[in-house]
């Protein structure tokens, strides 16, 4: 039950970047299409492994291929710059993640041919966590972490 | 008398033997440059601005008017460069006014909005939404982004406010004994990880100044010097400042007149 | 850094301030009664912050009037004085509490602000002005250093008592502190008060790592 | 209803680099109001990016991207004013797009 479930959506997540770019016309007739394509298996994923079994990894390999430039302490937890930039060949996905948050997953990008490995995005931290960058190539998952520390800020109140 | 030469020149002394190894330090010290640095220039403020600039001109209120005619100072309708000349007199009201208070009485007078009702959402709900009062005052600022701040002097009136606004900068009262001095008339200062800028001096108050109004990133909303007054007495424990109030004018007059020389810089991204 | 001064330089304030200073000064007319009638009219009550905390008692109308000029010695006399008087130690003769329910006072800066449940106890924010523990980055640098206040001050009913007061009333040892009165103004409990004594005292407390 | 996005499209050398901020509460459905009542959660969950009718990125986003999203990035194979456009679509259905053309 559950792989089958695996297995459709992953197909859905291939079938969405087909369906986006068939036009924006289907795209926009209904809210039907953004729950049918947003992957909820790995949006409420509560742990790190979790997000990665979504998406139908068994094993990411830490990798230094992987740039991830995060701020060592941010000011407010609202807003946390994160830039990740991929040497890996053929990179096809950057996912974003934080342990910490309720819900590891902040963000995915699916990159195709002609665009760089590369994104530049703000998240929201709860508290100091791990970030991760997760990166979907041909021959698998890999992956490398930044600790940020969120501090509590102003006067307090 | 001699007393207060003696001062300054140790004071001048003290500076000058301090400004190098301190910046220096500070470099090192402040460990929310990165931060800072990588939220950039890719401001959120801009999404205000365009909101602002078609509130500007779309015929609105009761009397489906725009606000072409509305003299900032600089002549009916010139919003370029008038920030960077505010607060400042305006004889048809009689009193001294910021942009706000300014982009009050002009809604008012020519779109026919009731002025209660405006103040009453002044800041949106308090919380998550700015206002379209916030909205137009993104316009307004960003179109003096890089001019030099020149706030006038030449009456009574704005002389009064600025003697006022320095008093008002120095009061102690409320449960804390807080005044606005209590956080901002020392160098290198800190609250929790957050510098407070000293705006006692003109670099402190023009650092200050010309990085308001600014996104705020805690809230998610563009905020005003009008709500940045009102929310630091807010955290003195004093009562609520009425928005165009005399204290709040000003107050702000003392800032801004301090500020004078800078190039501004605002709306600027802040915690 | 309590103090707006050093005390070396408060010294030389302290003399010219006498000859500088022509008559005494009242607690009624230390403020122009045009900033007062100013404040008045740009303020409206908001929750628990009425109109009369625009109001200001003796020290703060001495400690506005002398914001940018030195405080005469005899002012700084009876500033401490008054805080002095204030002081209300322990009924109990006991000064300690809880240091991890002291740590949560410390991190909070809630209480007395308009926003502010009145029924929520206030918090100490000592951690916006002060260094306590190691493991807290974000303090400021308005108040000196706390780090290893027990271990470096000894652990004695002297220095407790003078703890004691110094959060009770910061004015009864510096004139013109910045640091809140929070016993005097009723902003923290004496049950709150001792939880920050022991936050400061106890060995076991992350300030004596 | 929604605000207007603010999209940067700059051409240097072979690549386009893309800035976009989007006027979005991004609610997480955990945050209470100050009357203390749980705020629903509002989202944007899809995010498409095309230039002449071909997906230059497409993104899915949770609840914990932060309010008024910017994001950035870079492609190749485009030239100065021909057209990029940005579309998306939050959890309640509401959809928006915005269209500049390239510098």
């Amino acid at each position: 039950m559950q792989i089958t479930r695996r297995k459709l959506l992953r197909l859905g997540s291939a079938l969405s970047v087909l369906c986006i770019t068939a036009g924006s016309a289907l795209f926009r007739t209904g809210s039907a299409w953004a729950s049918d394509i947003w992957n909820k298996n790995a949006f409420s994923a509560k742990a790190v492994d979790e997000v990665l079994k979504a998406f139908g990894g068994t094993h990411a390999q830490p990798s230094s291929e992987i740039t991830l430039t995060v701020p060592e302490i941010a000011e407010n937890g609202a807003v946390v710059p994160v830039i990740i930039e991929s040497k890996l060949l053929n990179t096809r996905a950057i996912h974003i993640l934080v342990e910490k948050n309720p819900f590891a997953l902040s963000a995915t990008f699916d990159i195709p041919p002609g665009t760089d490995p590369y994104i530049g995005a703000r998240i929201k931290i709860g508290s100091t966590s791990n970030v991760y960058a997760l990166v979907r190539t041909d021959s698998g998952f890999f992956i490398t972490q930044k600790e940020v520390k969120v501090t509590l800020g102003g006067c307090g109140g | 008398m001699v007393y207060f030469s003696k001062r300054c020149a140790m004071a001048i002394l003290l500076a000058w033997g301090a400004v190098a190894p301190l910046s220096a330090a500070e470099a090192v010290a402040d460990p929310l440059s990165q931060y800072r640095e990588m939220l950039g220039g890719d401001n959120p403020a801009d999404l205000w601005v365009s909101r602002g600039e078609a509130l500007w001109t779309e015929p609105r209120g009761p009397r489906k008017a725009t606000l072409v005619q509305c003299d900032l100072g600089l002549g009916a309708g010139v919003v370029k460069g008038a920030y960077a000349r505010l607060p400042r007199y305006f004889s048809e009201t009689g009193a001294v006014e910021d942009l706000e208070s300014r982009l009050v009485s002009c809604m008012v007078q020519f779109q026919g909005f009731k002025r209660e009702e405006i103040l009453a959402s002044r800041f949106g709900d308090g919380e998550r939404h700015s206002s379209d009062l916030e909205a137009l005052v993104a316009y307004v600022v960003t179109a003096s982004k890089g001019e030099r701040m020149a706030v006038p002097q030449n009456t009574s009136q704005e002389k009064r406010a600025y003697s006022m606004g320095k008093a008002i900068f120095f009061y102690r009262a409320g449960t804390h004994d807080f005044s606005c001095a209590t956080c901002h008339s020392a160098d290198n200062k800190r609250i929790r990880l957050q510098a407070l800028p000293n705006l006692t001096t003109p670099t402190g108050a023009q650092a200050a100044y010309t990085t308001w109004p600014a996104y705020r990133v805690s809230q998610g909303e563009f905020r005003t010097m009008e709500w940045r007054l009102n929310d630091c007495f807010r955290q003195q424990r004093l009562p609520d400042l009425k928005y165009g109030s005399p204290a709040a004018i000003a107050l702000t007059e003392y800032l801004a007149r301090n500020a004078n020389g800078a190039v501004l810089a605002a709306p600027a991204i802040k915690r | 850094m309590h103090s707006r001064r050093h005390p070396i330089r408060n010294a030389i304030l302290v003399i010219v301030g006498f000859v500088a200073l022509a008559g005494e000064v009242g607690a009624a007319d230390l403020v122009a009664p045009s900033v007062q009638k100013t404040l008045e009219a740009s303020f409206s009550a908001k929750g628990q912050a009425t109109l009369a905390r625009l109001a200001q008692d003796k020290t703060q109308g001495l400690c506005t009037h002398y914001a940018t000029s030195p405080i005469p010695a005899k002012v700084v006399t009876e500033i401490t004085a008054m805080g002095f008087a204030t002081i209300k130690y322990p009924a109990d003769g006991e000064y300690l509490g809880d240091w991890q329910r002291g740590e949560q006072i410390a991190q909070s800066g809630l209480g007395k602000q308009s926003s502010d449940d009145v029924e929520k106890p206030a918090g100490g924010n000592c951690y916006a002005c002060h260094e306590l523990t190691k493991a807290e980055i974000a303090h400021g640098n308005l108040g000196p250093s706390l780090y290893h206040y027990g271990k470096l001050h000894g652990d004695n009913d002297v220095v407790k008592k003078y703890t004691w007061g110094k959060i009770y009333n910061a004015e009864a040892f510096t004139a013109c502190s910045s640091m809140p009165r929070f016993g005097h103004k009723g902003i923290l409990t004496a049950a709150q008060m001792k939880d920050l004594m022991s936050l400061l005292f106890d060995p076991r407390s992350p300030v004596n790592q | 209803m929604s605000y207007p996005m603010k999209i940067r499209a700059t051409l240097s050398g072979d690549k386009v680099e893309v800035k976009a901020l989007i006027a979005h509460e991004m609610e997480t459905g955990f945050r209470k109001d100050t009357a203390g009542t749980l705020v629903p959660a509002h989202y944007i969950q899809l995010v498409t990016i095309q230039c002449n009718g071909k997906s230059v990125l497409s993104a899915q986003w949770g609840p914990s991207v932060s309010k008024n999203p910017f994001l950035t990035f870079r492609f190749s194979g485009a030239k100065k004013g021909e057209k990029l456009n940005i579309t998306w679509q939050d959890n309640l259905g509401e959809t928006r797009s915005d269209e500049v053309a390239i510098t």
